[in-house]
C-alpha cells in the first residue's frame, strides 16, 4: 500500500467490467466487459453518447453499486473484494465528482461540514479539520468565510467547487469526474475545467474524466476511450484518436460535434444509420454494426477485439478507417 | 344540585337518536306494556270501539263528522321491523315493530295506552271465571285471514303453541307458556292457569295479540319475510326493508267499510334529527314515539300534539343479590342522598324532569295508589353510610351505565355522592348492546342506570315482573317470598278496589326494600296533521289503523 | 436587406416579471428583425433572456409577465392584436420547437393527433384530413412507417425521434417562421446533427425564416445567416455569422469564444474563463451589465449602458464601450 | 379482455387479504362486547334459550371451527341466516347492495364531475378570485363531516326551500324520477366531502400540468384554452385523482353507513349499523367481507384504469 508513484504502479486497472441491471423488460447490459487502465498522473477520458455505459462504469468503479463481474484494481487492491476500514481508506484516496452538483450536496448541511465529511470519517482531529477545510476552500476559489452557508445559497458553478473541495480535502490520489461540467454555462464551465486542471496538477492526481463533450475532453485528457453500447470501441492517445479516429463511430461522433475554431480533421463523410439498439438485446458481433456505414457480414458474426492501429491507439473494428501515411488533412473520404 | 334551573316538566325525552338505544329500550320495556283497571268488567266489551275514541285519546278535535273513506296516510316510525314473525317481535313498542304488525295482523285485543283497559279487537271478549284460573276467549264470527282461510280458535291456538314451543325461541315464550289453551269450539278458546290471574287478558293483549294465518305459515315460505298473511285491516303491498312499507286495504276485512284509508305507508326514520325534520316540515301525517320534546318540533306548523299521559319511569336498579346493595339500608341511603330531579335532568337535559309521584298514568285506575318515594335527606343518608361503614360493610360500588343520558346521570350521581363520607363510587360506562347482557342476563353490576324509559300501566305483568322472584324485568335480582305472595294477591283479586288495596301493600313493601329507584317520568308523544282523525292509541302507541281517516 | 417590412420586426421588447422580491426585467429592450427565409442564431447563457424572447414572440411568456414594445409579424403587432387573431398567427404562421422532446410532447396524446391538431384548427381540416397531414409531416421529418406510428404515444419513441415529432408539430401549418428554442440541447451530438440538418433542409425547401436559439456557439456557427449574442436581457452584439467569429467587437462575445474548449485547444492548457457569475436581473446597476466580469472594463462601461452601434456596416452591431479590435489589430 | 384478466389477477393477489378479513370477522364474536343470543332473545332470555341459539349458530364452538364452517358455506354462497330475521344473509345483503352501490356510484360520479369542471375553470383562471374562493370552499367541504353536511343540507333544501324530502327512499322500480328525488340529498351529502378532496388534488395537479412544456407547446400551436384544458391538460392530471377515487370508495362506503342511517335509505350501510347494534353476527360477517371485496374490486379497477388513462403504464 505504501508504494510510490516512482514505482509506476497503475493507479486504476479495470478488467472485464460488466454491469447488468434487471428491469421489467429484461436484463439491461449497461457495461459489457470493458478493460482499461489509468496511468499515474494521467487523465483518461471516457466519452460516448447517453446510454453507452460511461457513467455506469464510473459508479461501478466506486462500487456504487459494485459491478456484476470483473475486477476494479485500485493501486493494486481489488475493490470488489475489500470491505470495512480498508475500503474506507481506499475510498478516501479515490474520490468522485458528479454531474449535478446541487443535488449531490446535502441541502440541510453547512458547506464546511459537507467538505469536512471525509475528514471526519478518516478521524482527523477537529482543529486540523478546520484548517484543511479552509485550505481546500481557498484552493477551489471559495471564501472560507462562506463555510457557514448551505448549498442552496450557491450557484451551480460554486456547488461544483464545493464538490471538488470535498473531494480534494482528503488528499486523494485519484479523481473520477462524472460529467462535471455538463450542467454548467459556458463561462462557468471554463472556470471549473481550469480548476480541475489546476487541482490535478497541484495534487498530482490521476483522473478518470467521463463526458459526452468531445471538445471538453480534448482540452483536459491525455488519453480517450470511446464507448458505444457498453463497450469500448476505440482507446488511445487523445491526439491520435482525435486526429486519426479509426472507428467509424468515433469518426461520426467527431463529425457531429458542434465546434468553434479551426478544424483539426476533415469530416469523414460517414453517415449514421437508424437508432441506438436496445441495451436489453444488443446486436450480435460488433454492436455498432446496425448503424455502421461500413458494416459487412463479418461484423454480425464476429465480435471485433481491440487492436493496435498506431502506437498507443487501439480500435475494435473489422473495417477501421485507417490510413496512417496520409497527412491529417488529406485523408480520403470513405 | 349543580343545575339551578330545569326545563319544563311534563314532557320528557329520551335519547331517541340512536337506534341501538331504542332497540335496547324496546327490549327492556316488554313486560311493562300492560295495564288493567282490573276485573272482568272491562274485558267483555261490546262490539266496535269507535265511539270511544274521544275518551281514549283525550283529543278535542275528534268526531265533528262521520268518518270518510279514501285518502292516503304516511306514518313515521323510528325502528324497522326487520321481520313479520310475531315470535321475533321484541315488544309492543310503537317505535319498534308493533305498528307495521298491527296494520297487517290486526290485534286480538287492544289495551288502552292510558287507562290500561283491555278493548276488543279480532276477539270479541276475554272473560275470567270466578277465581281467575280459567279464561274464555271469544272470537268474532266470520273473520277471515287475507288469504281467505278462517280466523278461528284453532288458528289462534296454533299461533300460541308455536310461540310457547322452546324451539321457536320466541321473545314472548314466557307469556305463551303461562297458561294451557284448549279449543272449545270454532270461536272459543279456554285458557287455564295454575294460579288465579285476573290480568291474563293484559298478557294476551300485549304479547300474544298478533295471529298469523296457519295455512300461510305452513305453505308460504315467505310469510315472515315479505308476504305476511293476517286478518288485519291492511295487506302489505310493497315492502322496502329498512325504508318503508306500503299497505292497501284488506278486501277480506271483517268490518264492512273499513279501513277508511286507501293506502297506508309506514316509513322508517332512525335518526332523531331527521324525525324532527320530517315532522316539522310536515313530511309525515302521523308520528308516534315514546318520549321527546315534540312541542318545539311542531312550532310554526299546524301539526297537532295530543297529550297522552302514560305510566312508567326512568329508573336505576340496585343489585340486591350482592354487597353493598344486598343491605336495604344501603339502597335507602342512596335514595336519601340524591336529588332525583337532578338525576332526571342530567339524563335528558333538553326537557327537564320531575321525579314521578306515581308509576301510573292519571287515567289509570291505579293512579292514586299510594307511592311516595322518600324525599332527599342528606343527614339521614350520611347517618346510614356511617352506620354501614362502622359495621364493616361500607357502601362501595360502581355504576353501570350506557349511552349519553345514562353516562350523564351516572356522573352526576358520582359527583353528588362525593359530598358524603363513607361512600365510594366508580363508574363503569359500557356500550349499550352490552347493557342487557351484563346487567340483565349476567347480573354483573352494583347499580345500573337503565337506558331510556320503561312503560308501566298495569300491576301485572308490569309491576309484577319488576318485583317477582325471577320476573323477566326483575333486574335487581330481588327475591322475597313476602313480595311474591303480595303480588299473587294482586293477581287473585277480581275487583279493581281490591286490586288497588293489594297493590298498596306491594308498594309499602317496595318502599321499605327499594330494589329499584325511579327518578324520572316518561311520556308518549304523538304528532299528526290536523286532517287526520280517528287516532286511538293502544299498548305503547299502536293505532287502530282501521279507524284512521282523513277529513280533507 | 430590403427596406420593405421584414417578416419579423421586434422593437424595444421588454419583459418584466413581478416577483415577491421586486420586478425582474428579463428582457430590456430587444430589437430583432428577420427577413423571409433568413436564419438568426440567438446565443446566450442561461438567464440571458433568449428563451424568454422566443416565448414572448409565441405568446407563451409566464402568466404575470408584462410585455412592452412591439412584435411586428408580417405587419401585425402581436402584442396589440386581439388574442383570437393572434392565435391565428401562433401555430399557423409561427411554429416553435422546444428544448426537451421528453417534456414538450403530451405523454397521453397520440403523436399523430399532436402533430395534426394545429392543422385541424388553423386550416379547417377534418379529423381525417388532419390525420393524413400528420402522417405526411411525420414522413417529412423522417419517422419510419408514419402510417403506423402516428398512433403511437411519445414514450414509444427515442429522444431524437421525439424531437422529429415536435418539429413535424411545428411545421403542421407550413409556418413562415420557425423558432427552435434549444431544440437540440437535450440530444446526443450525433442526433443533434441529424436534427439540425433536417431543420436546415426543410427550412431551405420551404423558404422558412428561423430563429435558432442556443447556448452553444458551435451549434449556430454553421447554420445561421446572422447571430445575435444576448447577455442580461439584451442583445449585445449582432452580425453575420462568419464575422461574429472572426471579427467580434463586444468583450462578452470575445470572452465567450475564448472560454469554449475547442478541438485545437492544446492539452491541459488554461482556458480563458470568464470570472464571476451572470448578473442578478432584479438588481442591475446602470452601465454595461457585463462590466463587473469584463477584463477590459473602463469608466465609461459603468456610467451608462453603451448604445448599440454599428461596426463597419449596417450588418454588424454591438454595444460595447471598449470594444475589441481583433481584426484591426491583425491587419 | 386484457383488463378483465388484469383485474382477476389483482384479485388473486388479494386473496390472502380477503382470507384475513374473513378471519377477523369470525373473531368478531369474541371481540364484540355482548352476547348475540342474549341480544336477540331480549331481556327475558333464559339460559336454555341462549344455549339453544348458541348451538344452532355454532357460537359456542372454537373460532377455527366456526371459520372453516363459515368459509365453506361462503364459498358455496351460503352465508347463513340472520339472527334477527332468520332470513338468509345473502338475501338480506343482495336486497340492500344495489342501493348502496347506486348511492356510492352516484356520489362518486357527481363528485368527480363537479371536481373536474370546477378545477378546470379554476386552473384556467389561476390566481383569480374564483380560484381562491374555490380553494377555500374545497378546504371547507373537506372539513365538514357527512353528518354535519347532512343536517345543513336538509335544513336548506328540505326545510327552507322544500325542494326535497327530509328522508326516505324510493326504489328504482318505482321510477327514476322518484328515486332521484329521494337520492339527491344523500348523494350530495356524500359527494360534498369527496368533491373537496377531488377538487384539491386535481387543481394541484392541473397547476403542475399547466407548467409543463407540452402545454406551452400546445399554446404555441395557437390552440384555444378550452381545447388545451380538455385535450392536453386534463388527462395527464388525472393520475392522483384516480388514486383518490379508489381510496374514496372506502370513505364513501364508510360514509354510507351514516348517510343511509340519517336519510333512512335501506342500503348495506344501514344494514350494517342495524346488525352491529343487534349483534347479528352472520350479517356483520358477510357485509364486512362483501364491502372488503367491493373495495378491493374498485381499487383493482382503478389500478387497471391507469393503463387506460396513461399509455405509459403497461399491463402486465
Amino acid at each position: 500500500m505504501t508504494m510510490t508513484k516512482a514505482e509506476n504502479r497503475v493507479p486504476l486497472r479495470v478488467v472485464n467490467l460488466e454491469c447488468t441491471f434487471p428491469t421489467r423488460g429484461g436484463t439491461v447490459q449497461a457495461v459489457s466487459g470493458i478493460s482499461f487502465e489509468v496511468r499515474p498522473g494521467e487523465v483518461l477520458a471516457l466519452v460516448g453518447e447517453s446510454g453507452c455505459g460511461k457513467s455506469t462504469t464510473g459508479k461501478a468503479i466506486m462500487q456504487l453499486p459494485p459491478p456484476t463481474s470483473g475486477s476494479v484494481e485500485f493501486e493494486g487492491t481489488d475493490l470488489t473484494s475489500v470491505t470495512g476500514s480498508s475500503l474506507r481508506d481506499i475510498r478516501r484516496r479515490l474520490q468522485i465528482i458528479f454531474q449535478d452538483p446541487i443535488s449531490a450536496l446535502n441541502p440541510r448541511r453547512k458547506i464546511k461540514d459537507i467538505i469536512a465529511e471525509g475528514l471526519v470519517i478518516a478521524g482527523v482531529p477537529k482543529e486540523e479539520r478546520q484548517k484543511r477545510v479552509e485550505v481546500a476552500m481557498r484552493q477551489v476559489g471559495l471564501d472560507p468565510a462562506n463555510g457557514e452557508r448551505r448549498p442552496r445559497e450557491f450557484s451551480g458553478g460554486q456547488c461544483q467547487r464545493i464538490a471538488i473541495a470535498r473531494a480534494i480535502v482528503v488528499n486523494p490520489t485519484m479523481l473520477i469526474c462524472d460529467e462535471p461540467v455538463a450542467s454548467l454555462d459556458v463561462s462557468i464551465q471554463a472556470q471549473i475545467l481550469n480548476l480541475l486542471e489546476e487541482t490535478r496538477r497541484t495534487y498530482d492526481l490521476s483522473m478518470l474524466f467521463i463526458s459526452h463533450d468531445l471538445a471538453v475532453v480534448n482540452s483536459i485528457s491525455d488519453r480517450v476511450a470511446v464507448m458505444y453500447l457498453g463497450r469500448i470501441v476505440e482507446i488511445g492517445d487523445a491526439d491520435s484518436v482525435y486526429r486519426h479516429a479509426a472507428h467509424p463511430y468515433t469518426n461520426i461522433l467527431l463529425d457531429s460535434a458542434p465546434t468553434v475554431g479551426d478544424v483539426v480533421r476533415p469530416p469523414s463523410g460517414l453517415e449514421l444509420k437508424g437508432e441506438v439498439p436496445s441495451p436489453l438485446n444488443p446486436p450480435s458481433g460488433c454492436r455498432f454494426r446496425t448503424r455502421c456505414p461500413r458494416a459487412t457480414a463479418i461484423c454480425a458474426e464476429q465480435e471485433p477485439v481491440l487492436q493496435e492501429v498506431r502506437t498507443e491507439h487501439q480500435v475494435a473494428c473489422h473495417h477501421p478507417v485507417v490510413d496512417p501515411d496520409l497527412p491529417n488533412n488529406e485523408r480520403p473520404h470513405v | 344540585m349543580s343545575s339551578p334551573t330545569f326545563g319544563q316538566p311534563k314532557i320528557f325525552s329520551s335519547p331517541m337518536g340512536h337506534r341501538k338505544y331504542l332497540a335496547l329500550l324496546g327490549a327492556l320495556t316488554v313486560p311493562f306494556a300492560l295495564a288493567s283497571c282490573g276485573g272482568d268488567a272491562d274485558g267483555d266489551d261490546q262490539g266496535a270501539e269507535t265511539d270511544q275514541d274521544d275518551s281514549a285519546n283525550g283529543e278535542d278535535d275528534a268526531s265533528n263528522g262521520e268518518p270518510v273513506s279514501g285518502g292516503e296516510v304516511t306514518q313515521v316510525i323510528s325502528v324497522d321491523t326487520s321481520t313479520w314473525d310475531p315470535a321475533r317481535l321484541p315488544n309492543m313498542n310503537p317505535t319498534l315493530s308493533a305498528s307495521p304488525f298491527s296494520a297487517v295482523y290486526g290485534q286480538l285485543l287492544y289495551s288502552n295506552v292510558e287507562s290500561g283497559e283491555v278493548e276488543p279487537g279480532l276477539a270479541e271478549s276475554m272473560t275470567p271465571n270466578e277465581d281467575g284460573t280459567v279464561w274464555e276467549l271469544t272470537l268474532r264470527d266470520g273473520v277471515e285471514f287475507s288469504d281467505g282461510t278462517a280466523f278461528d280458535a284453532e288458528a289462534v291456538k296454533t299461533n300460541w303453541d308455536r310461540l310457547a314451543d322452546p324451539e321457536t325461541s320466541a321473545v314472548s315464550a314466557p307469556a305463551a307458556q303461562s297458561f294451557e289453551s284448549e279449543v272449545i269450539d270454532e270461536l272459543t278458546l279456554e285458557l287455564t292457569t295454575e294460579e288465579p290471574d285476573f290480568f291474563l287478558d293484559r298478557v294476551v293483549a300485549s304479547q300474544l295479540t298478533f295471529i298469523v294465518s296457519p295455512t300461510a305459515m305452513d305453505e308460504n315460505p315467505d310469510v315472515f319475510t315479505d308476504d305476511p298473511v293476517g286478518a288485519g285491516p291492511f295487506v302489505l303491498s310493497e315492502a322496502v326493508s329498512g325504508s318503508h312499507y306500503v299497505y292497501t286495504p284488506n278486501e277480506n276485512y271483517w268490518d264492512e267499510g273499513k279501513p277508511y284509508l286507501d293506502q297506508l305507508t309506514i316509513q322508517v326514520i332512525g335518526d332523531r334529527q331527521q324525525q324532527r325534520d320530517t315532522v316539522s316540515s310536515q313530511n309525515t301525517d302521523l308520528f308516534i314515539a315514546n318520549a321527546m320534546g315534540a312541542e318545539e318540533w311542531i312550532a310554526g306548523t299546524d301539526m297537532q300534539l295530543p297529550s297522552f299521559d302514560v305510566g312508567g319511569s326512568r329508573s336505576m336498579f340496585f343489585n340486591t343479590a350482592r354487597a353493598p346493595f344486598d343491605d336495604p339500608r344501603a339502597r335507602e341511603a342512596i335514595a336519601l342522598a340524591l336529588d332525583l330531579e337532578d338525576i332526571a335532568y342530567a339524563n335528558e337535559p333538553e326537557e327537564g324532569s320531575t321525579s314521578p309521584d306515581s308509576l301510573f298514568a292519571e287515567d289509570s285506575p291505579f293512579y292514586d295508589v299510594d307511592f311516595a318515594l322518600p324525599s332527599q335527606d342528606p343527614d339521614e343518608a350520611q347517618r346510614l353510610f356511617d352506620e354501614l361503614a362502622e359495621e364493616g360493610s361500607p357502601v362501595e360500588f360502581s355504576i353501570v351505565a350506557g349511552g349519553a343520558g345514562g353516562t350523564r346521570s351516572a356522573e352526576l350521581i358520582q359527583s353528588e355522592l362525593g359530598a358524603y363520607e363513607n361512600v365510594t363510587v366508580n363508574l363503569d360506562i359500557i356500550p349499550l348492546p352490552n347493557f342487557e347482557e351484563q346487567v340483565a342476563f349476567r347480573g354483573e353490576f352494583d347499580l345500573a342506570i337503565r337506558p331510556g324509559s320503561m312503560f308501566v300501566n298495569s300491576p301485572s305483568p308490569g309491576i309484577d315482573q319488576l318485583l317477582r322472584t325471577g320476573g323477566v324485568n326483575n333486574i335487581s335480582n330481588y327475591s322475597s317470598d313476602e313480595m311474591d305472595e303480595l303480588l299473587d294477591a294482586v293477581r287473585a283479586e277480581s275487583e279493581v278496589e281490591d286490586q288497588r288495596d293489594a297493590l298498596s301493600e306491594v308498594f309499602d313493601l317496595y318502599l321499605e326494600e327499594l330494589p329499584w329507584l325511579p327518578f324520572g317520568n316518561t311520556e308518549l308523544v304523538v304528532t299528526h296533521i290536523p286532517e287526520l282523525e280517528g287516532i286511538e292509541l293502544f299498548e305503547e302507541g299502536t293505532a287502530r289503523y282501521q279507524e284512521l281517516y282523513r277529513t280533507d | 436587406m430590403s427596406e420593405s417590412s421584414p417578416l419579423l420586426d421586434v422593437r424595444g421588447l421588454r419583459c418584466v416579471i413581478p416577483t415577491p422580491r421586486g420586478e425582474v426585467q428579463v428582457l430590456s429592450g430587444v430589437d430583432v428583425s428577420l427577413e423571409k427565409g433568413q436564419t438568426l442564431g440567438l446565443v446566450g447563457e442561461s438567464g440571458s433572456g433568449k428563451s424568454m424572447f422566443a416565448r414572448s414572440i409565441m405568446g407563451i411568456s409566464p402568466p404575470h409577465a408584462r410585455l412592452e414594445g412591439e412584435i411586428n409579424f408580417a405587419g401585425q403587432d402581436l402584442l396589440t392584436l386581439p388574442k383570437k387573431a393572434a392565435r391565428r398567427v401562433w401555430g399557423k404562421r409561427i411554429g416553435m420547437v422546444f428544448q426537451d422532446p421528453m417534456t414538450s410532447l403530451n405523454p397521453v396524446v397520440r403523436i399523430g393527433r399532436q402533430v395534426g391538431e394545429a392543422a385541424e384548427k388553423h386550416l379547417g381540416l377534418s379529423r381525417q384530413q388532419a390525420r393524413k397531414r400528420a402522417i405526411d409531416l411525420l414522413e417529412l421529418v423522417g419517422i419510419p412507417e408514419p402510417a403506423k406510428r402516428h398512433r403511437s404515444y411519445p414514450h414509444e419513441f427515442s429522444g431524437g425521434m421525439r424531437q422529429r415529432v415536435t418539429i413535424a408539430m411545428a411545421l403542421a401549418c407550413e409556418p413562415d417562421l420557425l423558432i427552435a428554442d434549444e431544440a437540440t440541447t437535450a440530444l446526443d451530438v450525433t442526433v443533434q446533427r441529424q436534427i439540425l440538418d433536417l431543420v436546415k433542409s426543410i427550412q431551405t425547401d420551404r423558404q422558412m425564416a428561423m430563429i435558432l436559439v442556443s447556448h452553444d456557439l458551435g451549434v449556430v456557427s454553421d447554420r445561421c445567416d446572422d447571430v445575435a449574442v444576448m447577455y442580461a436581457g439584451r442583445i449585445v452584439e449582432k452580425s453575420p455569422t462568419d464575422r461574429l467569429f472572426s471579427d467580434h467587437r463586444h468583450r462578452y462575445t470575445e470572452a465567450l469564444l475564448q472560454a469554449i474548449p475547442r478541438f485545437d485547444t492544446p492539452k491541459h492548457s488554461h482556458l480563458a474563463a470568464i470570472e464571476g457569475k451572470p448578473p442578478n436581473l432584479a438588481a442591475l446597476s446602470t452601465g454595461c451589465p457585463f462590466a463587473p466580469r469584463c477584463a477590459h472594463e473602463i469608466d465609461a462601461c459603468t456610467e451608462a449602458m453603451p448604445p448599440m452601434r454599428s461596426a463597419e456596416d449596417e450588418l454588424h452591431w454591438f454595444a460595447c464601450a471598449n470594444p475589441s479590435r481583433s481584426k484591426e489589430l491583425l491587419s | 379482455m386484457v383488463i378483465l384478466r388484469a383485474v382477476a389477477e389483482k384479485l388473486l393477489y388479494l386473496l390472502p387479504v380477503l382470507l384475513l378479513v374473513t378471519l377477523a370477522t369470525t373473531l368478531l364474536i369474541d371481540l364484540l362486547p355482548g352476547d348475540p343470543a342474549v341480544t336477540v332473545l331480549g331481556l327475558g332470555a333464559t339460559p336454555e334459550q341462549v344455549e339453544r341459539i348458541n348451538t344452532e349458530y355454532g357460537f359456542d364452538r372454537p373460532f377455527y371451527e366456526r371459520y372453516v364452517t363459515w368459509l365453506f358455506g361462503a364459498l358455496t354462497g351460503d352465508f347463513g341466516n340472520s339472527l334477527v330475521t332468520s332470513r338468509p344473509v345473502l338475501a338480506e345483503i343482495t336486497a340492500r347492495l344495489p342501493v348502496t352501490i347506486q348511492l356510492t356510484a352516484m356520489s362518486l360520479v357527481l363528485a368527480v364531475v363537479f371536481a373536474i369542471i370546477l378545477a378546470l375553470v379554476a386552473a384556467v383562471k389561476e390566481g383569480s378570485k374564483f380560484d381562491r374562493m374555490m380553494a377555500a370552499l374545497a378546504s371547507a367541504s373537506m372539513s365538514v363531516p357527512p353528518f354535519v353536511a347532512a343536517v345543513v343540507l336538509v335544513f336548506i333544501f328540505a326545510l327552507v326551500l322544500g325542494w326535497s324530502p327530509v328522508a326516505g327512499y324510493s326504489p328504482l322500480r318505482d321510477g327514476l324520477g322518484r328515486n332521484l328525488y329521494y337520492m339527491a340529498l344523500p348523494v350530495i351529502t356524500m359527494a360534498m366531502l369527496e368533491t373537496g378532496f377531488f377538487y384539491r388534488i386535481l387543481r394541484g395537479d392541473l397547476g403542475t400540468t399547466l407548467r409543463e412544456d407540452y402545454i406551452l407547446a400546445a399554446r404555441s400551436k395557437g390552440l384555444g384554452t378550452g381545447y388545451i384544458m380538455l385535450r392536453h391538460a386534463l388527462r395527464p392530471s388525472l393520475f392522483s385523482l384516480m388514486a383518490m377515487v379508489g381510496l374514496s370508495v372506502g370513505r364513501l362506503l364508510g360514509g354510507s353507513v351514516i348517510v343511509e342511517y340519517f336519510f333512512s335509505i335501506p342500503g348495506l350501510g344501514q344494514l350494517l349499523v342495524n346488525s352491529v347494534t343487534t349483534l347479528d353476527i352472520p350479517v356483520i360477517q358477510a357485509s364486512v367481507v362483501l364491502i372488503a371485496i367491493f373495495y378491493v374490486l374498485i381499487n383493482s379497477t382503478v389500478d387497471v384504469l391507469y393503463s387506460v388513462v396513461d399509455p405509459r403504464v403497461k399491463l402486465r
